[in-house]
């Protein structure tokens, strides 16, 4: 009798302890990002910028707006599980955020058994275009945008026009995605590459110095990575370490976390790479006003640095909310046919959804990182935005 | 049958549960609610939670029959749990996506043959060196899994699983897309391997393993081939812990090399510590308590790991004997260690 | 110096030794004699704390030392040499030595060198290690060991296990020298009473159970040799 | 070529170094407490963090070097006084969970304490630069790191050699009670390897910290190598362990050199090999020399 | 004369450089109790333990039957009739007295590879059980578990596993070690019966059970054996009694 009892009152603590807080009042919407594992810093930004949208909007459909974070650690298991987590129980209509392909592939296949739309932030894997009618890539740029960015500012650029380029990738779909993109545009352009089979550093790689004898020994003077973004920092740093630099250009697929680069210190600078927003945009006209006060904003509310995440991060989930304003209701179905073609103008220009593939076009900027002059957000390292490209160049071209 | 009834051990709790009537009313009443759960429970989030429990509750069963019964340590039985996982799907996506009857075989079967060499090196040593090799295997699983990019999809994980109908005998019962098709299929999959293992443990195969257990070398002298029983232990703990694996993927339709890590297998083990060695229900207790733990602690609370790490140690500080030794706390004798 | 009042002991289950009592004055060397089996090694080791007893008092000096750790006995000045010598096998031979040096607090003057001079063949494989050397050197360095410690009491277990005849008898001789020039009080146990004659003066006689079956002086066992065969009959 | 060879060869031999402090750090308290310990990675971030809060604050690199690992040993201290003292008597598989779980309690605290970005541990300025071997060059850090982790092992085989305490460590983890009726405290010497084995983890951390950065889950890879390495070894043999993870530093390296995609397969599969033919690794159980 | 079952032929262990069992012949016979005496350290564990299996011989042959099972695994001696206690009590602690015996017996009499029938459905396996803790009168205690038997029964139930794989020769390792008085007395006359039975081979410190029960004496001195012949021989025996209690080649130590 007493083993029943007790299975029956862990039965009973299991279920109490999972038993929903709170009715649904507020318009729910869930966030997805990473906070441990090596890109949580990323992920807080993500965090940061999709809050900040909350608190611009302030309400929807005259509803308070409630952001439920839950950390994926950047598996694609538990993402799903978070996921399933915040539409079942906790009544999200909407998922945004997202760090990681592999993250947001296992959840786009998941996408139509928990039947709410799902913004992906920060998610540069090409699959994306048009995989699924509820899922919505709004952020960074995928990889054939950054791959244009990259291999045209290489071009335009002297110094990087003449190298031989090794190209470097971690090792999982949107590395894989990049460096063939990169590859394929840079034998187009006529661009060298001396391993077109390009190299794959597992994800934990925190030692890069095999790597970089690796580099050594091709006799590459130009390096291509496609790492997570909070790694580049510490790759350049190891790289300087080993004096690779001194020879070697370095291009990036993905731009440098800002904790990150602030942390590298000097070892950060010098790298080079297409992304969508640098804080530096407050200095291009045309991008100007909007810029320079939506970094003033974000410095202020979170004292940090303001940065690429948290800004692609920021216009998702503003492009999310004025999709569900105009649809007047949470109904999944609504929301992705309003998110659809929708437009924003936000911190770098007008974005807008292209309804045929439901990923975003915007326009870029081509970014170094050099020793930052004197500004309020008191960064040391900065990307400085050396060009900036209009989506248009960027491609690919939206086909309804 | 009375007379050897009683003169049957009396000793363990597991024992006394499998002798009497008590632990089928429980079980019988557990089946029922878990049965009626989705109907009820308009919730999916809790019915896939309850779901993963099952999943993880039966892999902690396997890894107990291993531990519990034949006294052997598996750092990573969960990369048992991901080799079912892996086969099973790779065979409904390249091979034959209808049937997850024979995608369920298959998973076992495989993760079977893949345990028998493992196995047979493994039993070779004994002891730590055994606990420690099947790190070095499960790692080197999950090494394979994870680097093996075009076969597994590395670290993205293998997608794209058919949902194909689960079929008896010609018979559509339901969509395994449907989550609660899965969770009632993840049910009665549970129910069988319970009842199965619930069986060996207590068939005269379930005395040998329990003797080597409890005295190796004893064991050996009366006449009992040591080596091969625990290889027999290890490929029973295996199979189930491979069909746990193709269940998983069912419910899921995802896998990762994720599920194979060695943080991952630790979490096995301690589900079995939760609920208690030695008793094939404690580690369902313990697999609810740890993934409810876990789940709400890391909703609760971004410092989940504090908690979760400090409940551990208050449970082997104070609580050894797990959730099973409870019982023990209430009798007049002190449960304190023998 | 050692008085043990009823001590009750077990190893595990088994019930060793029932209710003994004995005593071993200063300066004294005594024998415990006995078969193989009734708890000799037993009464050794609840004096040195390594299993104590559970009952009864263990009085060194007068303190009662039941539940004390090994290491605050041996503070007292015991040292102990047990039958299998407990030679750290990877430590060289004068590791082994340096290991005790000076832990029995016993006022001598014990060093490397004296205890080279007594025993020079250790002084000759002093880098060798403890395993490299043969049964008699490792009794040496067992006796060497304690020494070390300056003890004022030593507790030496079957000294004669696994030596030569001729060894022990060396053995035996050193040991007696030893302890009567440096006052050491010395309780040894044996099954061979020609060596228990040789270096103790006083002898209790233990049966089964660690059953004390009489105490006898040296004097009476010389005079009368069956009385050891009678009460410890093989 | 040669500056590749260079490149290898002095990565294999840093790489291998902090493993054999690791290694060695398991070993010892293995080897006297018959504890496996699972936090030992977890010690060794703490070590890293400490070690760049004192360069934070504005101590030097070397600092750090002295003073983190002190810090993890009181930590060590406190852990064995409060969590490894009461579980004497148990299983073995007890204090293995008991470590797992203060693992995550270690980890959690990491992230609460210093957040979850990667810090970077500055150095002086005349360890930043490379200087030339011939035709090679190498980072001038990397090198000092090597003499660091060559200053350790050196100092830790004087103290196990020359000193009293170094002597009764190896005999009290081959007959524990024979020390003690040697009139050694014995439980004293186990604390002492304990919190050695503690401090030997912050150590590495320090040493590992600017090779590869610093951040919450640091330890996680760290204590499955540090585990290779100790059962290719021999449980308890720090002989082995140094051997082990000297060989498992090379072999990783090279294997990631030249095949990168399962350099890591390799690795496992040597263990298991050596395994198969000496089940209880290279030296064998026990022996702590 | 009784039929010899198992022979050793120059049978010898050496750990290190010491060796522990040197050149033993033995010869173990039918329906006899054999005892192996000596002082510590003489060697006779080791000896059985190298008959048994438990540890290799480094030198010389063990006959069963006239097979040669020097190399054989330790579950094939016992399936051929070679059965043993241990000096130290060896018995599945955490289960009852009944499935002590009852695991036994099964492993000899087969159906351990059954995994789909309960345990009590082996019905030869229950009685053979039970006949056997009758035998040893542990039939009343069936359900303890093992753990918390009294030391004299726990090792009163190694013997009764030991029994149960019909063996034609037993080896009992101080079987009456730590024993009351009165539980020796039990234990030897189980044993003596045993002894009209099969081939006992008795290791044993209490001289009064040898004297009593056996039939023949070994006596092992620094690994080898110094005299063997029936209890009144070895009593009277100068080298055995100079052996445990040190003989005249000690005479220069005894006017000191």
């Amino acid at each position: 009798m007493k083993r029943i009892l007790i299975i029956a009152a862990s039965v009973l603590l299991a279920l109490a302890l999972a038993i929903p807080a709170v009715a649904a009042d507020p318009v729910k919407i869930g966030v997805l990002v990473p906070l441990t594992g090596i890109v949580a810093n990323g992920g807080k930004e993500m965090a940061n910028g999709i809050d900040m949208a909350a608190k611009d909007k302030k309400t929807l459909l005259g509803r308070p707006i409630k952001l439920i974070v839950e950390d994926t650690r950047v598996k694609p298991a538990v993402a799903v599980s978070k996921a399933e987590k915040l539409v079942y129980q906790d009544k999200s209509v909407a998922l945004i955020g997202v760090f990681s392909s592999g993250v947001g592939l296992a959840l786009a296949k998941n996408i139509d058994k928990l039947n709410v739309p799902f913004v992906s932030t920060h998610v540069m894997t090409t699959k994306f275009y048009g995989l699924n009618p509820l899922v919505f890539r709004s952020g960074q740029l995928a990889n054939d945008q950054t791959a244009v960015g990259n291999v045209e500012g290489i071009l335009a650029t002297p110094d990087l026009k003449k190298r031989k380029y090794y190209v470097l990738v971690h090792d999982y779909s949107w590395g894989h995605d990049a460096a063939k993109r990169f590859i394929a545009l840079a034998k187009a352009k006529g661009v060298k590459v001396v391993n077109p089979d390009f190299d794959r550093a597992p994800i934990k790689t925190k030692n890069w110095s095999t790597y970089i004898s690796k580099i050594k020994a091709s006799g590459a003077d130009g390096i291509y990575i496609a790492l997570i973004t909070d790694v580049i920092p510490r790759f350049m740093k190891q790289a300087n370490e080993f004096g690779l630099m001194k020879t070697c250009r370095l291009v990036s697929g993905a731009a440098p976390g800002a904790v990150d680069l602030e942390n590298a210190g000097t070892a950060g600078v010098g790298i080079f790479g297409a992304s969508d927003y640098a804080w530096d945009l407050e200095n291009f006209p045309g991008y100007q006003a909007k810029a320079k006060d939506w970094n003033t904003r974000y410095y202020k509310m979170y004292k940090a640095i303001p940065c690429d995440a948290a800004a692609h991060s920021y216009v998702g989930a503003m492009n999310l909310f004025k999709a569900i304003e105009k649809a007047g209701s949470t109904d999944p179905q609504k929301i992705a046919a309003a998110i659809r073609g929708i437009s924003y103008d936000g911190p770098y220009g007008k974005v807008y959804i292209c309804p045929g593939d439901n990923c975003m076009r915007n326009d870029a900027v081509l970014t170094e990182t050099v020793k930052a002059p004197k500004n309020p957000y008191g960064a040391t390292i900065y990307m400085k935005v050396l060009k900036v490209f209009p989506a248009k160049e960027l491609g690919p071209p939206c086909k309804n | 049958m009375s007379n050897m009834e009683q003169a049957a051990p009396r000793s363990l709790i597991f024992e006394r549960l499998g002798g009497g009537k008590a632990m089928w009313i429980t079980t019988a009443v557990m089946v029922v609610i878990l049965a009626v759960l989705p109907f009820i429970l308009p919730n999916r989030f809790y019915i896939r939670l309850v779901n993963e429990i099952m999943i993880y509750g039966l892999l902690a069963m396997s890894l107990d029959v291993l531990l519990g019964y034949t006294g052997l340590l598996s750092f990573m039985h969960n990369a048992y749990l991901g080799l079912g996982a892996y086969a099973t799907g790779l065979f409904m996506i390249h091979i034959w996506p209808e049937s997850i009857w024979v995608a369920m075989l298959v998973g076992t079967v495989f993760t079977m043959a893949v345990a028998l060499p493992v196995g047979w090196v493994q039993v070779r040593t004994g002891g730590l060196a055994f606990a420690l090799l099947t790190l070095a295997f499960g790692m080197m699983f999950y090494t394979v899994a994870w680097k093996w990019y075009d076969l597994t999809g590395g670290d993205d994980g293998l997608m794209g699983l058919p949902q194909p109908d689960i079929t008896l005998f010609g018979l559509k019962l339901a969509s395994s897309g449907n989550s609660t098709a899965i969770y009632l299929f993840t049910l009665a999959i549970l129910l069988i391997c319970f009842v199965f293992t619930w069986r060996v443990i207590h068939s005269p195969l379930g005395a040998v393993l329990e003797a080597i257990r409890e005295n190796e070398e004893r064991a050996s002298f009366v006449g009992i081939n040591v080596r091969r029983y625990k290889l027999i232990g290890w490929m029973l703990a295996c199979g189930l812990a491979g069909t746990a694996g193709s269940i998983y993927i069912l419910y899921r339709g995802y896998t990762g090399p994720g599920v194979m890590g060695a943080f991952e297998g630790a979490g096995v083990l301690m589900m079995v510590l939760l609920g208690g060695m030695g008793t094939l229900w404690g580690p369902f207790i313990g697999a609810a308590l740890f993934i409810v733990l876990k789940d709400q602690l890391s909703s609760w609370t971004q410092d989940w790991e504090i908690f979760i790490g400090a409940i551990v140690i208050l449970l082997v500080l104070f609580l050894p004997k797990g959730v099973a030794g409870v019982p023990a706390l209430f009798n007049r004798q002190s449960g304190g260690e023998d | 110096m050692i008085k043990l009042e009823g001590i009750d002991t077990y190893y595990g289950t088994s019930h060793v030794i029932q209710n003994l009592s004995l005593e071993v004055d200063t300066g004294e060397a005594v024998s415990i004699l006995g078969r193989n089996g009734v708890g000799k090694t037993t009464t050794m080791r609840s004096i040195i704390g390594l299993t104590p007893p559970k009952k009864g008092r263990v009085l060194i000096n007068g303190t009662d030392v039941r539940g004390w750790p090994p290491h605050k006995i041996v503070h007292l000045g015991l040292a102990y040499v047990p039958a299998e010598r407990h030679i750290f096998p990877d430590l060289s031979v004068e590791e082994n030595l340096i290991l005790a040096q000076g832990q029995g607090g016993g006022d001598g003057d014990w060093s490397l060198d004296k205890v080279y001079e007594y025993f020079p063949v250790l002084g000759q494989r002093r880098r060798s290690g403890g395993t490299k050397l043969s049964g008699g050197e490792q009794q040496m360095l067992a006796i060497g060991r304690a020494l070390m410690g300056n003890p004022t009491i030593m507790l030496l277990d079957e000294p004669s296990q696994g030596l030569s005849p001729i060894l022990v008898a060396k053995v035996a001789s050193i040991v007696s020298d030893l302890c009567s020039q440096h006052g050491i009080t010395l309780l040894l146990v044996e099954q061979n009473f020609r060596i228990a004659l040789a270096m103790a003066g006083r002898h209790y006689l233990m049966g089964t159970k660690s059953k004390l079956q009489g105490e006898v002086r040296s004097q009476e066992i010389i005079e009368d040799q069956e009385l050891i065969k009678r009460t410890l009959a093989v | 070529m040669f500056a590749i060879t260079v490149d290898i060869i002095l990565n294999s031999l840093v790489l291998g170094g902090i493993f054999v402090i690791m290694g060695v750090g398991l070993n010892i308290i293995y080897g006297l407490n018959r504890v496996m310990n699972l936090a030992h990675g977890a010690l060794y971030a703490l070590g890293a963090y400490f070690g760049f809060s004192v360069v934070a604050v504005g101590g030097n690199y070397f600092l750090a070097l002295l003073i983190a690992p002190i810090i993890v040993g009181i930590l060590g201290l406190v852990i064995e006084r409060v969590l490894i003292t009461p579980m004497r008597k148990r299983s073995m598989i007890y204090t293995l969970i008991l470590t797992y779980g203060l693992m995550f309690v270690i980890d959690g605290l990491i992230k609460f304490f210093w957040g979850v970005e990667t810090r970077f541990i500055h150095l002086p300025e005349f360890m930043q630069g490379t200087v030339s071997l011939g035709s090679a060059s190498y980072p001038v850090f990397r090198l000092v790191i090597l003499i660091g982790i060559a200053a350790v092992v050196a100092a830790l085989m004087l103290l196990l050699g020359r000193t009293r305490l170094g002597i009764n460590m190896r005999a009290a983890s081959e007959i524990p009670e024979m020390v003690s009726a040697c009139g050694v405290n014995v439980r004293g010497v186990q604390i002492s390897g304990f919190v050695l084995g503690c401090m030997l983890a912050g150590t590495a951390g320090v040493l590992a910290g600017p090779l590869f950065t610093v951040f919450p889950i640091m330890g996680h890879d760290m204590l499955i190598s540090s585990f290779v390495v100790v059962v290719i070894g021999g449980l308890g043999s720090l002989r082995g362990a140094v051997i082990a993870a000297l060989m498992i530093g090379f072999v990783q390296t090279l294997a990631e050199f030249f095949i990168t995609e399962m350099a890591m397969v390799i690795v496992y599969m040597l263990m298991a090999l050596i395994l198969v033919i000496k089940p209880l690794g290279i030296l064998g159980e026990g022996k702590f020399e | 004369m009784s039929t010899t079952i198992l022979t050793t032929q120059d049978l010898s262990r050496a750990f290190g450089g010491v060796l522990a069992v040197n050149l033993v012949n033995l010869e173990v016979r039918d329906k006899m109790v054999q005892s192996v005496i000596g002082p510590n350290g003489a060697g006779k564990t080791t000896l059985i333990n190298v008959i048994t299996g438990r540890l290799a011989a480094s030198g010389g042959k063990v006959l069963y039957l006239e097979k040669d099972i020097t190399s054989r695994a330790v579950h094939h001696r016992v399936k051929m009739g070679i059965s043993r206690t241990f000096q130290i009590t060896s018995i599945f602690m955490g289960l009852s007295v009944w499935e002590n015996v009852r695991i036994a017996v099964q492993s000899h009499l087969g159906g351990s590879l059954r995994i789909l029938s309960a345990r009590p459905s082996l019905g030869s396996v229950n009685d053979k059980t039970e006949a056997i803790l009758k035998r040893v009168g542990l039939y009343k205690l069936a359900e303890r578990p093992a753990n918390l038997l009294a030391h004299g029964d726990q090792r009163v139930l190694e013997v009764a596993i030991s029994l149960a794989s019909d063996p034609k020769v037993l080896f009992l390792d101080e079987p009456a070690a730590g024993m009351s008085p009165a539980e020796t007395d039990q234990v030897s006359e189980l044993i003596a019966d045993l002894g009209t039975e099969m081939a006992v081979v008795l290791v044993e410190h209490d001289m009064e059970v040898v004297m009593k029960i056996s039939h023949h004496i070994i006596v092992l001195h620094q690994g080898g054996v110094i005299a063997r012949g029936t209890p009144r021989e070895i009593a009277s025996n100068q080298e055995v009694k100079d052996a445990y209690l040190g003989g005249d080649d000690w005479a220069p130590l005894s006017n000191v």
